[in-house]
């Protein structure tokens, strides 16, 4: 009888024949450099959030579960996972693995991961319901839970801020202490901050049998590149310009009109990623008048969310109300729908006399780090003058946005892009507008009791309900207004074989031409 | 002249001691902290406040100023967590970018400046005096960072001549090094090219009418030896010491050239710092290059008395 | 066959003439004094002759130097001649010297240039010329810069710049009138030995008459850019023709002390865009006819032997 | 007292001597400078009758327009005119410039005042000028903004405190010369105030060198607006100035170069004309000074 392991190579190596054809006949070879706008605020993958870092930390890091193409979780350091029926109980049987320091992955490994992503981990609620881990052997983990959590899968699988797996004496240091050593395709070379991070080939990675290919951020990465090279260089035109001269082969995203500009270039190559994120509007409850939902409301029928949507993503953009994305498995359809971008001025000027506005001074609050937030805010804030609202735009760089926003005073909107959440699935999403904080700063008890409903039934079809009651409510109160699904391009050189575009540009599975 | 270094040391003391001060207090004043650029930008408030604990921000300011003064006295310019680095470490890493740049700049500014200058001033009162002195004024007033995305756009992307940006470290690829550096250091240099030219117009003039101009003359001395040697030596004097204010201005001017060309140098890293709240890189990126802008007016002071003998020999 | 011959020299800058008609020789080794109010012309006459007027000046008329027209020659060959065959001294050692170079520099630069010499024998004799212009411990002193030296010492360098290359004519610009009497003297004695010891010829430019009585053996005495008498040293002081000499050896008691105001005659000398046009001195001289003012007076000879120009010279004199 | 202190003779209370402003308006550098920045400034102040479009208006159907005949310098990321928005930024910099000039002055006069006046403040109230000017100016404004949170008053007040020592500087020096003056010295003796001779006697007849610095720091202030609004802490947007629209340009720097082009031409204009004005003023007002000073 064959194992499930066998199997897995077998036919693992018949998919590698017509794939790894390149790489067996020339072997890895190459330098890639990729240009991100951003640095890594951190290498520790468990910390941030930030897509800068994990641009650069989906190389290094592995996690238990990944996201496959469709942001579904598959299996990656894990073989697979056996839940008791109760919901309770998650066995973990884990694959062969090596860290980028020789040292072959144990369940120690895992178990010292899973507990310090409790305490620094950028998504540490998913270990809230967590009670035990134990490692009955080398290549078992088994977690036990408080309470059913039926999303844990699907937080120990997303890239948020990964639940990288490090090696046990790794996992003792603080946020962001560790060196950088994980079990992925590449390891860490360098970190040059303001210029560059380098990364090579591991050449003991362990390739994951049970796949034929690469799928998503899970599947069988094959490394056929010997260097990456991720440079940091913060002007778009000279991103921009450094692909046009062949300085640079892969653009993590490229301006849309140069995408536009360069589209015939047949040296270049651009992939267009839809939808990227979403663009909201978050509204600060505690500040009147915005405790009114009848406020609230005028402000939703105001705004001309097309006008918003193309301007702040330069024309790449589309129209959809959804707080989960169409065809994923928690788009809740319709619900919501007829007040998703109303744009009718008489109906907002008379939601306005019904909310007895006053002229007190709206301010939208806004930061100039990310453009997209900027012209949101800008866009937004002259259509709300328009209907007569005293609105006054505050554009500050980014920490002090953030921390205006944190405050219960001193904003009354804020314009934030939501990537990773609700590609990740529908908790992340709700998790915003409920719990101890919401960013509105007030508690809706109707969004509390689905964000309870979607984290503890274990019936798929009420938590479905629950993501489109929560829909419901965010559109007929106002809770907070989406603008519309954001669009990227990723742009690469011809000579980038093979590339795919995904939530990060990935380096496994491509080569040089 | 020794002695007349060290009593200039002596005096840089109580600024540098002053300058300590603002570094530190610079960051107080300013809202939110790193934990806001480490956490990602979609980070909730929760998680923000867990991390914020977890990297010791919550520590009272007195406690931090006197943890920072204590290691400012050992030396210790302290740690950035977002860098995985020491300050002192990230600072001497870049300090070759910007030296380069500034320092290249420096040069083309004050060749070019100088040259200019020497070339109105001979000229004085024709055509060329007055292209020279236009060309030095337009310069001197052009924003740098805008003619360095015009540099950008015409020689990088349009010619395709030179780099857009990045930097090459001279000890890999001397060429390449160059390469790298002329756009953003001519862009940069092109004010202060403006003020060389400006003053070195000025001194030459005054120079050129003195009684040993005219003996050199007398002696037989060709042109160009007369001009170049007896009269530029002179009025370089009051010149070389607008090239330590020169030094500072570019210094200031290298912040923005090095994003515009994202060279990784100092001054991109203390706006990044800025930027993203990474207190201790501030503090002893500001304090590093306060001391460095001391220390180039010290060499000045110095180079000021190499020119000028009668200053060596304690007699002004 | 003279040194020097000077021919009808006038300088002008922009239209107006500061020197006209100004003609005089040098022979090989002579000492010759141009004695004047400052303002008569006489700096301009030893610049002319130099090439070194300044900016906005020219030269018309003829300068012979060994057989060549100077104010034809391209200023190529005048550098070569400069420093070489020609040497000039100014008023003012300070300023003359330049004070970031040491002195010693400043003196083997000259030999560099016209001698060809190295870096090292053109150190060497810097420290022989200085020796040469009496400067003690000229080891010492050829590397110290020109703040560090006195006035008089100040001079001498300068001096030894000027006989670095042994020139065939010295142009002496009131070598002393800023340094003190004592260290004038000493100055003078130099000049007077090192002619002699050299065999150069001098023009010795000044408006000391106890200096010109001393050293020279012929004199032109200048008035407003214009020549007023020429002759030998001893029948100038002797006899002198023309009024304007007579004042100003009327104006100073003794022979060895400077010009003062010319007591005698009131008034001061015109600027050059006033200059009358008949004789100069005319509206100054006690002696002056309606004549006077017609045109400018030709030099005549007297009878004491020197060329003078007044119309008047026979009954004045 | 009165009476006493008339006694003493004094020169001219007015800062500017007698011809000094015919001096100034024969001088063609500031006749030129004059007239390129009064061009610009009378344009940014009328901008209000000149711009044809509203500067915030935004239209995403006029993105990314090139110059054409309704928008003669281009549109930007947002469809807004930018002539419009060039115009209404030309307001803004001279605000901050002449807000700065003013502030300095002020701020940077007393100071060099009381140092130059009272030996016993000037030491460390130089000391710490030297270590504010030990910063580079941007930087240190750029970290002042950053603290201040943007807006245009703060914007003034972080470039006024980054300018300050240089101000301060020139006022001392001017100082120094003035107190040394006979007519200073009689004010003294007579037993005028400490304050009274500064004040009356002394700022009058130093403000000289004063009015030529602050003609240029208005021109160093516009360029580091546009450089601070360039890295993102100028006054916030859309408030439209040159150094943002340049900023708003940079990114599309190869598809509509226009952006950015305009604001920097006429940053080099404002500059240029302050420049040209301020060698005119010093030529004009210096000499006065320079003969009173050697």
């Amino acid at each position: 009888m064959l194992t499930r392991r066998d199997l897995g190579l077998a036919a693992g190596a018949a998919a590698l024949l017509p794939l790894a054809k390149p790489a067996l006949a020339q072997g890895a070879r190459g330098t890639v450099v990729m240009a991100q706008q951003a640095q890594p605020p951190s290498l520790d993958a468990q910390v941030t959030t930030a897509q800068a870092s994990r641009n650069i930390n989906l190389h290094v890091y592995e996690t238990l579960f990944a996201r496959d193409e469709a942001g579904n979780p598959q299996p990656d350091l894990a073989e697979g996972v056996d839940v008791s029926p109760d919901g309770l109980t998650y066995r973990f049987s884990l694959r062969d693995a090596r860290f980028h320091n020789g040292k072959r992955m144990t369940s120690a490994d895992v178990r010292a991961s899973l507990q310090r992503y409790g305490r620094v981990g950028g998504s540490a609620f998913i270990m809230q319901p967590v009670e035990a881990i134990e490692t009955p052997n080398a290549t078992t983990v088994v977690v036990r839970l408080k309470e059913p959590s039926p999303g844990f899968i699907a937080g120990i699988s997303s890239p948020r801020a990964p639940c990288a797996i490090i090696p046990e004496e790794e996992a003792g240091k603080d946020a962001s202490r560790i060196e950088v050593i994980g079990t992925g395709p590449f390891r860490f070379l360098e970190f040059r901050p303001d210029s560059h991070v380098r990364l090579t080939r591991f050449g003991d990675y362990v390739q994951n049998t049970r796949y034929q290919g690469m799928d998503g951020f899970a599947g069988r990465k094959v490394a056929n590149i010997e260097n990456i090279m991720i440079r940091f260089v913060p002007e778009a035109g000279a991103r921009t310009a450094g692909l046009q001269t062949g300085e640079m082969q892969i653009l993590e995203a490229i301006a849309v009109p140069a995408a536009q500009r360069l589209r015939n270039d047949r040296n270049l190559v651009m992939h267009e990623m839809m939808p990227w994120s979403f663009q909201t509007l978050m509204l600060n409850h505690v500040q009147p008048p915005m405790d009114n939902p009848v406020f609230r409301r005028a402000l939703q029928a105001a705004l001309d969310l097309e006008e918003i949507m193309a301007i702040s993503t330069d024309g790449l953009y589309r129209m959809t109300h959804g707080w989960q994305h169409p065809g994923t498995t928690y788009f809740a359809g319709d619900v919501g729908r007829p007040l998703y971008n109303i744009n009718n001025k008489d109906r907002a000027r008379a939601l306005l006399r019904e909310a007895n506005y006053r002229n007190e001074e709206i301010i939208m609050l806004g930061d100039s780090s990310f453009s997209n937030h900027q012209a949101t805010i800008v866009t937004a804030a002259e259509q709300l003058r328009s209907v007569g609202i005293n609105v006054r735009t505050v554009i500050t760089d980014w920490p002090t946005a953030f921390s205006q926003r944190t405050q219960r005073t001193g904003w009354h909107m804020w314009a934030l892009m939501l990537g990773i959440e609700p590609y990740e699935g529908p908790y992340g999403v709700v998790g915003f507008f409920s719990g101890h904080q919401p960013v509105q700063h007030a508690r809706d008890p109707v969004i509390d009791d689905c964000q309870r409903r979607l984290t503890t039934s274990l019936a798929e079809a009420d938590r479905k309900r629950a993501v489109s009651d929560f829909q419901a409510r965010m559109y007929d109160q106002a809770i907070a207004i989406k603008c519309g699904d954001v669009g990227i391009v990723q742009a690469t050189r011809a000579q980038v074989r093979d590339y795919k575009p995904y939530r990060i540009p990935r380096m496994w599975g491509i080569s040089l031409a | 002249m020794l002695r007349y270094a060290a009593g200039r040391l002596l005096a840089a003391l109580p600024v540098l001691a002053i300058v300590s001060l603002l570094s530190f207090g610079i960051v107080w004043i300013v809202p939110g902290d790193v934990a806001v650029e480490m956490a990602g930008p979609t980070a909730t408030a929760e998680e923000l406040a867990r991390l914020r604990e977890r990297l010791g921000l919550t520590r009272p300011w007195y406690e931090q100023l006197a943890g920072w003064y204590g290691a400012l006295l050992r030396g210790d310019l302290g740690e950035s967590i977002l860098l995985r680095q020491g300050v002192a470490q990230a600072i001497v890493e870049r300090l070759p970018v910007t030296l380069s740049l500034t320092f290249t700049a420096l040069a083309i500014a004050f060749v070019c400046g100088t040259a200019l200058g020497v070339l109105a001033a001979v000229r004085a009162g024709q055509a060329a005096d007055r292209v020279a002195m236009g060309t030095a004024l337009v310069g001197f007033s052009l924003p740098d960072f805008w003619l360095g995305l015009v540099f950008v756009y015409v020689f990088a992307v349009l010619l395709g001549w030179l780099p857009t940006g990045g930097y090459v470290p001279f000890s890999q690829d001397p060429a390449g090094w160059a390469r790298s550096m002329l756009l953003p250091a001519a862009a940069l240099a092109l004010s202060q090219m403006g003020l060389f030219a400006r003053m070195t117009r000025a001194a030459m003039l005054e120079v050129l009418r003195q009684d040993y101009v005219r003996t050199a003359r007398a002696k037989g001395m060709p042109g160009w030896i007369v001009i170049g040697k007896h009269a530029l030596r002179n009025a370089l004097i009051p010149v070389v010491t607008v090239a330590g204010i020169a030094a500072g201005v570019l210094l200031g001017g290298a912040v923005v050239i090095e994003s515009v060309f994202s060279l990784p140098g100092v001054g991109r890293l203390i706006v990044g710092a800025i930027q993203r709240r990474d207190y201790p890189v501030i503090q002893g990126g500001l304090l590093l290059t306060a001391t460095i802008f001391v220390l180039v007016n010290l060499i000045v002071d110095l180079l000021y008395a190499a020119l000028d003998p009668r200053i060596r020999h304690g007699r002004r | 066959m003279s040194l020097l011959s000077v021919r009808d020299l006038a300088v002008s800058f922009g239209g107006t003439r500061v020197l006209e008609d100004m003609s005089f020789d040098i022979a090989e080794g002579e000492v010759l004094g141009v004695v004047g109010e400052s303002g008569s012309g006489k700096s301009m006459t030893a610049l002319a002759i130099m090439g070194l007027l300044p900016m906005g000046g020219s030269a018309a008329g003829r300068i012979r130097f060994e057989d060549r027209d100077l104010l034809a020659l391209p200023e190529r060959e005048m550098q070569r001649l400069r420093g070489e065959r020609l040497a000039m001294i100014f008023q003012e050692p300070m300023a003359s010297l330049n004070p970031v170079f040491t002195v010693g520099e400043q003196i083997a630069e000259v030999l560099r240039r016209h001698r060809g010499m190295d870096r090292r024998s053109a150190h060497r004799e810097a420290i022989s010329l200085l020796k040469l212009v009496e400067i003690a411990a000229a080891e010492r002193r050829v590397d110290e810069y020109p703040h560090q030296l006195s006035g008089g010492m100040r001079q001498r360098a300068m001096i030894a710049i000027a006989l670095a290359c042994r020139p065939k004519l010295l142009i002496a610009d009131e070598p002393t009138t800023a340094l003190d009497a004592t260290v004038q003297a000493g100055i003078l004695d130099l000049l007077r030995g090192l002619r002699r010891e050299l065999g150069m010829a001098v023009l010795l430019i000044t408006h000391d008459l106890g200096v010109v009585s001393d050293i020279c053996e012929r004199v032109v005495v200048m008035y407003a850019g214009r020549v007023a008498e020429t002759g030998a040293a001893d029948a100038i002081f002797a006899r002198p023709s023309h009024p304007y000499t007579q004042a100003l050896l009327a104006a100073i008691p003794r022979l060895d002390g400077p010009i003062g105001a010319l007591p005698a005659i009131g008034g001061v000398v015109p600027a050059p865009a006033d200059f009358p046009q008949g004789c100069r001195f005319a509206p100054r001289c006690p002696h002056a006819l309606p004549a006077c003012e017609v045109g400018p007076p030709a030099l005549r000879t007297t009878v004491s032997g020197t060329d003078a120009a007044c119309i008047r010279v026979q009954e004045v004199a | 007292m009165a009476v006493a202190e008339a006694a003493v003779p004094m020169p001219a209370k007015r800062a500017k001597p007698p011809g000094a402003i015919s001096r100034l308006i024969a001088h063609p550098s500031f006749r030129w400078g004059l007239l390129l920045f009064g061009l610009v400034a009378v344009c940014g102040l009328l901008a209000d009758w000149l711009a044809p479009f509203d500067p915030l208006r935004n239209n995403f159907r006029t993105r990314f327009r090139p110059p054409d005949e309704t928008f003669w310098f281009g549109t930007d990321r947002f469809g807004r005119d930018i002539l419009s928005r060039t115009l209404h930024g030309i307001q803004v910099s001279l605000r901050i410039g002449l807000g700065v000039a003013l502030l300095t002055a002020l701020i940077g006069g007393l100071i060099g005042a009381v140092a130059g006046f009272w030996q016993r403040a000037d030491g460390p109230l130089m000391r710490v000028m030297d270590a504010l000017m030990a910063f580079p100016a941007v930087l240190l404004a750029i970290a002042l903004a950053a603290a201040l949170g943007p807006s245009e008053l703060n914007v003034i007040v972080a470039l006024s405190i980054a300018y300050v020592p240089r101000t301060a500087r020139v006022m001392r020096a001017g100082v120094l010369v003035v107190r040394e003056f006979p007519f200073v010295e009689g004010a003294r003796a007579i037993g005028a105030s400490p304050a009274r001779v500064l004040l009356r006697h002394v700022l009058p007849n130093a403000m000289a060198p004063l009015v030529v610095q602050q003609t240029y720091v208005f021109a160093l202030a516009v360029l580091a607006e546009a450089v601070l609004s360039f890295l993102g802490v100028g006054p916030p947007p859309p408030t439209p100035t040159l150094g943002g629209i340049i900023a708003d340009g940079r990114d599309f720097i190869q598809e509509a170069p226009w952006i950015s082009l305009t604001p920097g031409v006429v940053i080099a204009l404002v500059v240029l004309g302050l420049n040209l004005m301020g060698d005119g003023l010093r030529d004009a007002l210096d000499p006065r000074l320079r003969t009173a000073i050697r």
